[in-house]
């Protein structure tokens, strides 16, 4: 990881893979049924895509394991030995897998309802299809839905987003490029209370920096919720219209002017 | 929000995390939790209301049973007086040996012999049809097959479709014309078998043992075999686009395939796929 | 058998009197066990302790061939394992997700973020460089191994000596400490590792922010509805914050907790260089001896 | 006397009968006149009735071993169809029967589905405190929660409120010592509430959670095997608590 020789941002101020400051990358959402899971997910955040299956709630397959007064949640991370540039394998006991898993586990703990189904267990098994820096982002973006899609009563979204600092620029949602190079972090936040449930930053950063972006990315999570949110109503649109019992209308907005969309 | 526009609130969908009324003024019901006095949904779906009770059905989910539902479900495990049952939802349901008919007649006693020639009558991986019968303390429901209509399955074959596209209906068992059964299983099993006629299922009196219990299959006609597996085609297809199944659309789709002269394998193509549920929608 | 969680009553007991304040061993919320530090008679061993729990970090050093992909830095390994002797908690075999907690943040604090000038750990480029082996015995868990563990790790590092070496062309000489007083390790900064742990407010109180404190025990991890660990320097430096989960908090909270852990910084760091520079007192005499 | 492991004990009597520590082993044939030697197992006091029949040593541990009639705080794991398991710190948790209540009698096991739930709601976590009322080397611990004579509950029976102490075995046994000081300083300044197994765990209750805290304090504090404190050094730390 030699560092590079291309600009993180350049004079007029783009950075490498031409996107401003505080541009987004594409943000793809594929809801589609996978096999047999109960919920899926496939997200892509520029060239970092995730497939998310979710199983249950089912009965736990140890019964040592089952918790009598509310359901566990079993997270597996597995990255294709194609998604980086470099083939690589990685082994099941890799520590950054682990540590991968049990963020995400740690995260929707709070927030899936577990109570409501005691002695059962909720599997999410992610995949890991092409990397391209914000990994834990698209991770914990892909459970989310998924776990809306397998129908599991959570109290809101979770939606996580990277920011990076540039010398003195905040940056947003961070490719390889940029997360090699510049100190960055991850933030999950919940919509509705504007809380935030996870912040991870593992390189040196000034604490006055580091509320810079911080807020910043804060209101970057919440433009991530806007296109999770349509993703969700649009797929729930359609499925209610094949089902024909209620006459819902065919559009992905709202129109009760709903508080979250102030921004 | 305008919460006395009923119309509104009827057909609205939602998502996680937004707010739908205020919870002084409603109830909280499945689907929702209350958080500084707002009902907030926790899943996709549309907002029904009855009366003051506010709940959110999701769009897709697993199987929640209740009391008097019909179920297909699978035995995993044997254990003591009881068999665990897969049946699509959130915990395996128990199947107690006392809730079983067992040979010799309605009336019969459970004897210690019964508890261990446990998988005499069920053993792991048999297919069978049960009603709810209770719950458990921790959520787990109790099944029972004290009915002639329940018990073993054979002849036939599986096929699983999404809960919610199972209606409730007057009778769960069908019988098409083309010489097929079919048992639409609440929690989105569906036993799909060679027809049974009236007179051989079993009466009070001729309660068959050996036939209750018997692992083996009849003799199945070619002809019975290729609407068997062209039945569980359409079942497929009309599940793969979200159609709900009832007695109606499954009758009409098996009318629609044989005009058209589609042989079960068609059925697997895309475009008549489309066309069989684009001629159901038009219908209904 | 793994002990059971911990019973309703003490779970209940513990939420009412943290709303009133009141820690059960008599802290204040803020307040850190004050860390015990005792240096063994070798450089860089230490034994470091926050109530109860206990930790002992080692360092070795040896001379190996630096890896192709950076010929011009020393390396730096970590080991630690969770074993039973800490907590019947811990089993061996597959990793518990505390352990992997615990082992990747050492890393990220001691490693990652550049304590070590591993450039300085060079004596002859893509021949020669020195190995430091850093390895954690956690000897016994009464909460917040975390802070305990990387306090040990970093206070070992600054302890350690190593011997010096002279280059003359392609000649090294290495001068064992009784010839030449042996050379402290370059480092960046000092990062300190310290764990807050949250609790759900009193109910009858208007705020929904979370009751904060420092350092938790062991019972107060258990039932603590969330944690968040922070390493930074006494110069306002972050270099590691992780929140996993737990319970949400809004954006003023999490800065108000980062203020704080600037301060507890500062303090702590003057604590290490106060026992670090007694220590030392107490050996020169004897190295200088020499 | 203190005595460590492996030591031979001159424990000479008729009746001679041997409690915890003690281990009379056989080395070749045992006559009138040499008996098979006794050693002691642990380290620890040696002690003796008065007349010299009944010999144990007396040590400080914190692992409970459990012996039929002592008293025990145990918390609830698990509810089984016919009662709980309780974890008592001993290597296998114990079983509670629901039967073993006051008032649960045969007749009304019929009832067996309401009625325990009514007198002991225990839920998975719950506190109780039991006598242990079956131990046995190859049996795993049986708990009851009345007196088996009369039938009456005494004071067993579900812990409510409150907090769990955990200490050494012999602080146990101290705190149950009427002529041990820590209960009465502590009473003085506040009415208090306490429940001791001597499985190494003591349940206290008192009105305010500070007082709670102080008490936990204290019994740490005077634990030989934790503070050690004697009885003025506890008086000391117990004024500087403000309670």
């Amino acid at each position: 990881m030699a560092s590079s020789r291309i600009e993180v941002l350049n004079q007029g101020g783009y950075r490498s893979d031409g996107r401003k400051q505080h541009e987004l990358r594409s943000i793809a959402i594929d809801l589609a049924p996978q096999g047999v899971a109960d919920g899926a997910a496939t997200i892509t955040h520029g060239l970092t895509t995730v497939l998310v299956s979710v199983f249950g709630p089912r009965e736990a397959k140890l019964r040592s394991q089952t918790l009598h007064d509310r359901a566990t949640i079993s997270v597996e991370v597995g990255v294709a030995a194609f998604s980086t540039g470099e083939r690589r394998k990685r082994s099941k006991g890799d520590k950054r897998l682990l540590e991968l898993a049990s963020t995400i586990k740690a995260t929707f703990e709070p927030v899936i309802q577990t109570a409501l189904y005691p002695r059962s267990q909720i599997d999410i098994y992610l995949h890991v299809l092409e990397q391209d820096g914000s990994l834990l982002q698209t991770c914990i973006n892909g459970t989310t839905l998924a776990l809306i899609n397998a129908g599991i009563p959570l109290l809101d979204f979770v939606c996580a987003v990277s920011g990076g600092v540039h010398v003195a620029s905040p940056l947003l949602d961070l490719n390889q490029l940029e997360e090699n190079d510049v100190p960055h972090l991850t933030l999950a936040l919940m919509p509705k209370t504007k809380k935030i449930t996870l912040v991870t930053m593992e390189t040196r950063l000034h604490v006055e920096r580091f509320e810079e972006i911080f807020r910043l990315a804060a209101r970057a999570a919440e433009v991530i919720h806007q296109e999770m949110r349509a993703a969700i109503r649009i797929k729930a649109n359609t499925l209610v219209a094949s089902m024909g019992s209620t006459r819902a209308t065919v559009d992905g907005t709202d129109r009760d002017g709903n508080h979250m969309d102030e921004d | 929000m305008d919460l006395d526009d009923d119309e509104a609130l009827n057909s609205k969908l939602t998502c996680p995390g937004e707010a739908i009324t205020s919870s002084h003024a409603y109830m909280r019901g499945h689907g929702t939790y209350v958080d500084s006095d707002e009902v907030i949904a926790s899943v996709a779906g549309t907002i029904e209301r009855v009366n003051k009770l506010v709940t959110v059905r999701a769009v897709h989910t697993r199987y929640n049973p209740e009391v008097g539902d019909l179920v297909v479900g699978r035995i995993t495990e044997v254990q003591p007086r009881r068999w665990k049952v897969d049946a699509n939802s959130r915990q395996d349901a128990v199947l107690m040996l006392s809730s079983v008919n067992l040979p010799g007649g309605v009336q019969r006693r459970k004897l210690e012999s019964d508890e261990l020639q446990m998988r005499n009558f069920f053993e792991e991986s048999d297919l069978l049809v049960a009603e709810v019968q209770a719950f458990f303390s921790d959520g787990a429901m109790s099944l029972h097959t004290r009915s002639l209509k329940y018990g073993k399955l054979r002849n036939g074959q599986l096929v699983t479709v999404p809960p919610i596209l199972v209606r409730r209906l007057k009778s769960h068992f069908l019988t098409l014309p083309c010489g097929v059964d079919l048992i639409l299983g609440l929690n989105g099993y569906i036993w799909v078998s060679k027809h049974v006629k009236e007179n051989e299922q079993e009466g009070e009196e001729g309660f068959d043992a050996e036939a209750v219990y018997s692992n083996q299959n009849d003799y199945i006609e070619e002809a019975t075999r290729s609407a068997i597996s062209r039945v569980t085609n359409i079942i497929s297809i009309l599940a793969s686009h979200f159609m709900p199944l009832t007695d109606v659309v499954l009758l009409g789709a098996y009318e629609w395939v044989v005009d058209q002269d589609y042989q079960a394998k068609d059925l697997l193509q895309e475009d008549v796929g489309d066309a069989l549920v684009t001629a159901m929608r038009g219908r209904t | 058998m793994r002990p059971p969680s911990p019973s309703i009553p003490e779970k209940e007991f513990i939420q009412i009197s943290l709303q009133q304040s009141l820690r059960i061993d008599g802290r204040q919320m803020l307040e850190q066990r004050e860390p015990s530090i005792t240096f063994g008679p070798e450089l860089g061993w230490v034994e470091c302790g926050l109530g109860k729990t206990k930790v002992i970090a080692q360092i070795e050093a040896k001379i190996v061939k630096p890896t192709p992909e950076r010929p011009y830095e020393g390396i730096i390994t970590i080991h630690s394992e969770l074993s039973p002797m800490a907590s019947t908690e811990y089993d061996t075999g597959r990793p518990t997700e505390e352990e992997v907690t615990i082992t990747r943040m050492l890393d990220k604090v001691i490693r990652r973020s550049d304590t070590i000038d591993k450039e300085s750990l060079c004596i002859l480029a893509k021949r020669r460089v020195w190995h430091l082996r850093l390895t954690l015995h956690f000897l016994s868990d009464d909460g917040n191994m975390l802070d305990c563990g990387c306090l040990a790790g970093i206070i070992a590092l600054k302890h350690f000596r190593r011997p010096e070496v002279e280059v003359i062309g392609d000649d090294v000489t290495i001068h064992p400490p009784t010839e030449r007083a042996p050379v402290p390790l370059a480092m960046h900064h000092t990062p300190l590792c310290l764990t807050f742990a949250f609790f759900p407010p009193s109910p009858t109180s208007d705020t929904t922010s979370a009751l904060v404190l420092l350092d938790p025990s062991y019972l107060e991890q258990r039932l603590s509805t969330g944690l968040m660990s922070v390493a930074l320097n006494a110069q306002r430096e972050l270099c590691v914050v992780h929140k996993l989960g737990g319970v949400p908090m809004e954006i003023g909270e999490v800065m108000g907790v980062l203020d704080i852990a600037v301060k507890r910084a500062k303090e702590l760091n003057r604590l290490v260089e106060d026992k670090l520079e007694e220590d030392w007192n107490t050996r020169k005499r004897i190295v200088e001896v020499r | 006397m203190n005595i460590l492991p492996g030591e031979q004990v001159n424990a000479q009597h008729s009746k001679l009968k041997l409690g915890p520590g003690l281990l009379q082993i056989s080395v070749g044939n045992a006559s009138e006149s040499a008996p098979q030697p006794i050693i002691a197992t642990r380290a620890g006091t040696l002690k003796h009735s008065s007349n010299r029949s009944k010999w144990w040593i007396e040590s400080n541990s914190r692992r409970y071993v459990p012996a039929a009639q002592e008293a025990v705080v145990g918390i609830v794991l698990q509810r089984l169809g016919e009662g709980y398991r309780v974890d008592i710190g001993t290597a296998h948790s114990a079983s509670l029967d629901s039967l073993a209540f006051e008032g649960a009698t045969k007749r009304n096991k019929p009832n067996l589905k309401a009625f325990p739930l009514l007198s002991f709601p225990a839920c998975v976590g719950s506190l109780v405190y039991a006598r242990v009322s079956l131990a046995h080397k190859d049996m795993e611990p049986e708990l009851e929660c009345f007196d088996a004579q009369t039938r009456k509950a005494e004071q067993f029976g579900e812990l409510k409120g409150g907090f769990l102490v955990r200490c050494s075995l012999q602080m146990c046994r101290n705190l149950l010592d009427p002529k041990y000081f820590l209960l009465p300083l502590l009473g003085v300044k506040f009415p208090l509430e306490a429940a001791v197994g001597v499985n190494g765990r003591v349940w206290i209750n008192a009105k305010e959670p500070k007082q709670i805290i102080a008490m936990a304090r204290c019994i740490e504090a005077a634990d030989p095997d934790g503070g050690g404190q004697d009885e003025i050094a506890t008086k000391k730390l117990l004024d500087t608590l403000d309670v």
